[in-house]
């Protein structure tokens, strides 16, 4: 949708929006943050939410930080957004891919706002990207992985077919065989990212087509639950959940945005913040590793220490070459790497990964 | 591995899945009964889980919890009655805005409790029984809750169709203004049904963040309560084959994420679409003896009753 | 009991108008109670629910852009509901607008033609109102519920169209990601008023909410409607076909639908995404019922609707109202809403004796 | 034909006036769907141009259902097994079987005569529309509709507030005499009417038989249900009882006793008649 925008138009609605606020706002910055889901969700966005909280500890008086919640993909995000912008916002995180194209139509009509949109990649003066490499600490998990499993089969519950989960489970496979070739990873796709019982019974059906290692990409603690109740190894997905499975989880990629989103607000309130890409990973410490179980042998450990750091100071890249393709095709012959444009459209398997990817 | 083995843990699985709606329909199933539609269950369900939730990590008594649940279930069902019965709101716009409103209260009471563990309710086990092999866990381990259902169940049928009680529901639910001038009270015995349906849902909830997933996160239902007022128009109001809905529903469910595990060369959202798809194509094959539906349907359900009238 | 509720003869004029604000009052002075109780200031809150949102002209502007999916969809369900055809189902006839209308953008892309619009709106309306039409198919054949049916519906619609975006309609140049290519100024909804994202689909709502109410208040099939819901056996008598009537009006909620979820993806949404209503089929039932399933209620119950959902995100950024408090608030407004509309049918009398009396 | 408050007796006519066969029923059977509903067997009757035939019976006999096979609402299996001046019109609908000059009183007046929620000119426009050309332009013609329902109340002397109030307003007796004229006031060729004044006061009553009277003087074929002896007594020239079903053979008034009906009410004489009806068909 093109926007011819009318600069009186906008300037006008702009000054109405920050008088509607001087009556109870004081002369601090704001800072706002978009959520697709509800904080309660213990996932992607109570993560997001801590971050939030960490810019409020950190800053200070200096800003207040304001936030709305399970807000729907399409026009609703556009609205909130604008609003947030309109209100005299410095920054504005927006917390979900489908958030791109209303961030970058908000951010056109509004130049002198900033603002930071997660896990897309469209960009503009105003617009930065940013997101996590949890490939990588899927990478580390796969290694774990590979050593830990009797049956061989790795079960992932998935929750839709976009790049950005397949990458994970690549990853997965690729660390995993490389410690033990006769692995294989069954996925099953719930179609949601959110529904803690359709999660359960996923984890619960890869269990009893013989996984003994579960891994989700999808966002409540239930399959984790379920790894402990029926005594299979799990994996806690964006916060450290060893509350909800202590004996199961191996570890948990926890997604930490509490650096970045400081630093950027920081930027942003002294007038430094320029427009950038960032996908960080293990090294920035936007992703980390929760403690490693202690049931885990201490080879394990080892390895998997060993592949973290050695991601972290770049002599291992989770997606070097040789790899091949679901279907025998060579991906990255020995001694390439996939960039980054690749990664970012993967939608294909890798060896070892069993069943179809929906095209 | 195909042997037998392998249906003794999908069956297991489909019993946590299908509990829930058995629940929730059974209960709603009781107040369609007495011919008011209360379209509230999701909201009912999250304030039921969300209480039993609470009350089992704050006292660890989880019977104490499953009551909390029903109770929970049964004030909001009082909320509906208010407005259905006394204030004769629409029942349909009424039900729907509580589940908005359970949605919200939910979230705002269970806002501390996100992200705290509780023991999963505890399941059955018998020494001896319980370790035989393929029938031993499905019929000697499981939770309270899953033989309560069943229970529920056998209860509601021997209750509407054994008991007095349940003759003046039904004919409270066929023709009001009879059962009115042969002098029962229409409201009350209507205000008790919708009670008995909201406290059902609560257990049903309950049973979601207590055994099903032992957590609470908002709106942890995802849509159950909808798939339960669904159960019941598939059973053409009959409680046994809401079971036997519930666990087909869930059956199909399970089977399909077994078929992806499997590696089924088929589109996962293709798969998905099954359990629905199926539930119209049997209640096609169902609907096509009208005479069975119109012997169980309730003649007056969501009509509006006033006693004067 | 001291008050009884009485039945009017005939339903009160005055109070048609009435109860709306009599509900006003009653959730100004409960919210005051409860917004205390959770330690935000009533007046304030209040201010940010009601005022805030649409106290400038774009605020204004965007409450109709949220209002037009749910008045379209009501519309359409409320034609429905006049005759007892109980369709909660028009969430997945959106759904499918949306595939159709968009799907025709997904295949002529580049085809630059002022047809392409009116094409894909037409599109949206015959894909929503087949979808409808498997209700009602099911329904007259075999006589299946419509009311589990279309619900199931909801389910496998908004699933193809995940499995369409995440498949063979995904943007080519979009790294993969789920959604369409962004629509060309041919396939979109255009502007009414500049710097705003009011779009044509208002005018579509409102020639939708004119068009209804002619129907209804001056046509054969709007009449036959009525009677039919009104009393089935008058409408046989009369010799109005119920099977006709079934058909027609799920058809027309599902056209209705099906505009409104092309009106979105055209309109504000511009591309197709893997989910592109937050629930408007569902909502727009209780829009419905709430404007009284008349044309010129549903106007007003849908934008009162979604001044709810405008002001719940307004108080969320002002006041850090969290979202549970959105939806526990809106609840209250629908009850007193609701509650109120007794008075229309019935009045309250003091019940001394324990004679009825009137 | 102005109906009056004052109370006439109702004349009655030798007979002799007696036109063609209007509405002809031939070996009508028919299976209920109903639970509890009453099939129909071997119906046989005509009616002529210019009489009043009465069918009695204890309610719950068939009579329902032979009103809903003669209105259209259910269908006949057959065509041929109804005749309206010898063409088939077992298979029409009730609109169509109205187009054709037929117009029905039912048994239920509010619900199915009536749609008790709606004002009276909808209700005036419910059954008349076509015949009284209440639709131009494909828009209903809300102000014909209203003169419509104003001359049934005025010549049919409703009492009511006015043509705007519900069906429900008004009293049954008042509300039998507007569907009535409703019927009447279409100048139907065949008139069906089930219970022409149950519940309603004696005046009315009388206003009521005399309209159905003078409507069969000006040639139409009257067809009556009641249960009401009396009534059939003194408006028909003809009159069968239907039991269990069946219909007996129909006599002339003047050939048979209110005992004798009242026997053949109780089904002793009702049965076995078809060869008879058939032969008098």
């Amino acid at each position: 949708m093109t926007s011819k925008t009318i600069a009186s138009v906008l300037g006008a609605v702009a000054v109405a929006g920050s008088m509607l606020v001087s009556a109870n706002v004081s002369a601090q910055d704001k800072v706002g943050f978009v959520y697709v889901g509800p904080i309660g969700d213990h996932g992607w966005t109570y993560r997001h939410d801590i971050g939030r909280q960490a810019v409020e500890k950190e800053l200070g008086d200096k800003v207040k930080t304001t936030y709305v919640e399970s807000v729907k993909e399409g026009p609703d995000s556009e609205r909130v957004i604008r609003q947030m912008a309109a209100d005299g916002h410095k920054i504005i995180f927006t917390t979900s891919f489908g958030y791109m194209n209303p961030t970058l139509k908000v951010a056109k009509q509004f130049p002198n706002v900033k603002f930071e949109h997660a896990t897309g990649f469209k960009r503009s003066a105003n617009v930065s990207t940013y997101s996590g490499r949890f490939y990588e600490g899927r990478y580390v998990v796969g290694k774990i992985a590979g050593k830990m499993t009797k049956t061989n089969v790795i079960g992932y519950v998935g929750s839709f077919p976009i790049p950005e989960v397949v990458r994970g489970i690549n990853a997965t496979a690729l660390a995993a065989r490389s410690v033990n070739p006769n692995v294989e990873i069954k996925v099953a796709w719930v179609n949601t990212w959110y529904d803690p019982g359709k999660e359960g019974d996923a984890a619960k059906a890869l269990i009893d087509q013989g996984a003994d290692i579960i891994m989700q990409h999808t966002d409540s603690p239930a399959p984790l639950q379920v790894a402990e109740a029926r005594g299979v190894w799990g994996v806690g997905q964006a916060s450290d959940m060893h509350h909800f499975a202590p004996k199961a989880q191996l570890t948990a990629i926890i997604d930490n945005w509490d650096r970045y989103y400081v630093a950027r607000a920081k930027a942003a309130l002294d007038g430094t913040w320029k427009s950038q890409d960032t996908w960080a990973g293990l090294k920035d410490g936007m992703v980390e590793m929760a403690k490693f179980n202690e049931a885990i042998p201490a080879d394990v450990i080892k390895l998997a220490e060993e592949t973290r750091d050695g991601i972290i100071n770049g002599t291992i890249h989770p997606f070097a070459g040789p790899i091949k393709k679901q279907d025998g095709t060579v991906a990255a012959k020995e001694g390439e790497t996939l960039d980054d444009g690749t990664l970012l459209g993967m939608d294909w398997y890798v060896e070892g990964v069993q069943g179809k990817l929906p095209k | 591995m195909m042997g037998i083995e392998w249906l003794a843990p999908v069956i297991l699985t489909v019993i946590t899945a299908a509990t829930p709606l058995v629940f929730a329909a059974i209960g709603e199933l009781v107040t369609e009964k007495s011919g008011v539609l209360n379209l509230g269950v999701e909201g009912m369900m999250l304030v039921g889980a969300v209480s039993a939730f609470v009350t089992a990590t704050l006292t660890g008594n989880y019977i104490l919890a499953v009551a909390a649940g029903a109770l929970a279930g049964m004030f909001m069902a009082f909320l509906f009655g208010i407005l259905t019965l006394s204030l004769m709101a629409n029942q349909v716009a009424t039900g729907l805005a509580l589940t908005l409103f359970g949605v919200g209260l939910s979230a705002l009471i269970g806002q501390d409790f996100v992200g705290t563990p509780v023991t999963a309710l505890a399941k059955l086990n018998i020494p001896g029984l319980t370790d035989i092999p393929f029938i031993g866990p499905i019929l000697f381990g499981q939770d309270a809750l899953v033989y309560l259902s069943f229970v529920s169940v056998a209860a509601v049928s021997w209750f509407l169709y054994r008991t007095k009680a349940g003759l003046i529901l039904r004919a409270v639910g066929d023709s009001h203004t009879a059962a009115h001038s042969i002098g029962y009270s229409v409201i009350g015995i209507r205000y008790l049904a919708v009670m008995f349906g909201g406290a059902m849902s609560g257990v049903g909830g309950a049973y979601l963040s207590l055994a099903y997933t032992p957590m609470w996160a908002e709106n942890m239902t995802a849509g159950r309560g909808w798939i339960a007022l669904a159960l019941i128009v598939f059973a053409t109001w009959k409680p046994g084959l809401v079971l036997i809905g519930a666990y087909m529903f869930g059956g199909i469910t399970i089977l399909q994420l077994h078929a992806q595990a499997a590696g089924l060369d088929l589109p996962s959202q293709t798969l998905s679409m099954l359990p629905y798809l199926a539930t119209v194509i049997v209640l096609v094959l169902i609907s096509k003896d009208q005479s069975r539906i119109r012997k169980h349907a309730p003649a007056c359900i969501g009509k509006i009753f006033h006693p004067a009238a | 009991m001291l008050l009884k509720i009485v039945k009017r003869p005939e339903p009160s004029r005055a109070m048609v108008y009435l109860t709306p604000l009599m509900a006003l009052v009653l959730t100004v002075v409960c919210s005051m109670g409860v917004f205390t109780f959770l330690g935000v200031d009533p007046v304030e809150a209040l201010r940010n629910f009601f005022i805030v949102p649409i106290n400038n002209a774009y605020g204004a502007s965007e409450l109709l852009v949220k209002a037009t999916p749910l008045i379209l969809c009501a519309i359409g369900l409320s034609v429905g509901f006049r005759a007892n055809v109980w369709n909660i189902g028009a969430e997945g006839q959106l759904t499918l607008g949306a595939i159709f209308g968009g799907g025709l953008f997904v295949y002529l892309h580049d085809v630059d033609s002022v047809f392409l619009l009116p094409g894909m709106i037409l599109l949206g309306a015959i894909g929503g109102a087949l979808w409808a039409g498997i209700p009602a198919f099911l329904k007259t054949r075999f006589n299946a519920n419509e009311i589990l049916t279309s619900l199931m519906l909801v389910y496998v619609a908004t699933l193809l169209l995940s499995l369409l975006i995440h498949g063979p309609w995904r943007d080519p140049d979009g790294f993969n990601f789920p959604e369409s290519r962004m629509f060309s100024e041919s396939a979109t909804m255009p502007l009414i008023l500049e710097g705003t994202r009011l779009h044509f689909g208002t005018i579509l709502a409102i020639i939708a909410v004119l068009g209804t109410w002619l129907m209804l208040a001056k046509t054969l099939v709007g009449f036959q409607i009525k009677v039919i819901g009104a009393a089935p056996k008058a409408g046989s008598y009369a010799g109005f076909s119920q099977k006709k009537i079934i058909w027609f009006t799920l058809l027309f909620g599902g056209a209705m639908a099906g505009i409104a979820g092309v009106s979105e993806v055209s309109g504000p949404v511009g591309q197709l995404l893997p989910s592109i209503s937050p629930g408007y089929g569902f909502t727009a039932i209780i829009v419905a019922f709430l404007g009284r399933l008349h044309p010129v209620g549903i106007i007003f119950a849908g934008l009162l609707m979604a001044l709810t959902y405008l002001g719940g995100e307004t108080a969320q950024i002002n006041l850090g109202l969290p979202v549970a408090v959105t939806g526990v608030f809106q609840g209250m407004v629908l009850f007193f809403l609701l509650a109120c509309d007794v008075l229309i049918s019935y009045r309250f009398a003091l019940n001394r004796t324990g004679r009825v009396s009137g | 034909m102005m109906i009056g408050t004052n109370l006439t007796t109702p004349r009655h006519d030798d007979g002799s006036k007696r036109g063609p066969v209007r509405l002809k029923v031939h070996n009508l059977s028919l299976d209920s769907h109903e639970q509890f509903g009453i099939d129909l067997n071997l119906i046989n009757f005509d009616v002529r141009g210019g009489e009043v035939m009465g069918i009695a019976g204890v309610a719950g006999n068939g009579q329902v259902e032979l009103l809903e096979v003669l209105s259209g609402e259910m269908l006949c299996d057959e065509a041929e097994h109804l005749l309206l001046e010898g063409t088939p019109i077992g298979k029409l609908n009730p609109t169509e079987r109205r187009e054709l000059g037929i117009a029905f009183v039912p048994e239920d007046r509010l619900g199915h005569g009536s749609v008790p929620d709606m004002s009276l000119t909808d209700n005036a426009f419910l059954s008349s529309y076509g015949q009284k050309k209440l639709i131009s332009n494909g828009l209903i013609n809300h102000k014909k509709s209203t003169q419509y329902a104003e001359e049934i109340v005025a010549k049919f002397d409703v009492r009511t507030a006015g043509v705007t109030h519900t069906a429900s307003s008004l009293s049954g007796g008042n509300l039998q005499k507007f569907i009535v004229g409703r019927e009447m006031l279409q100048d139907p060729k065949l008139i069906i009417i089930a219970h022409p004044t149950w519940g309603v006061d004696a005046g009315a009553a009388a206003a009521i038989h005399q309209a159905i009277i003078d409507l069969a003087e000006n040639g139409a074929a009257v067809l009556v249900v009641s249960q009401d002896l009396d009534e059939l007594f003194a408006i028909s020239n003809r009159i069968a009882v239907i039991a269990e079903g069946r219909l007996s053979v129909s006599r002339d008034i003047k050939e048979i006793s209110i005992e004798q009906i009242g026997l053949l009410m109780g089904g002793t004489e009702g049965s076995g008649s078809q060869k008879e009806a058939q032969s008098v068909a």
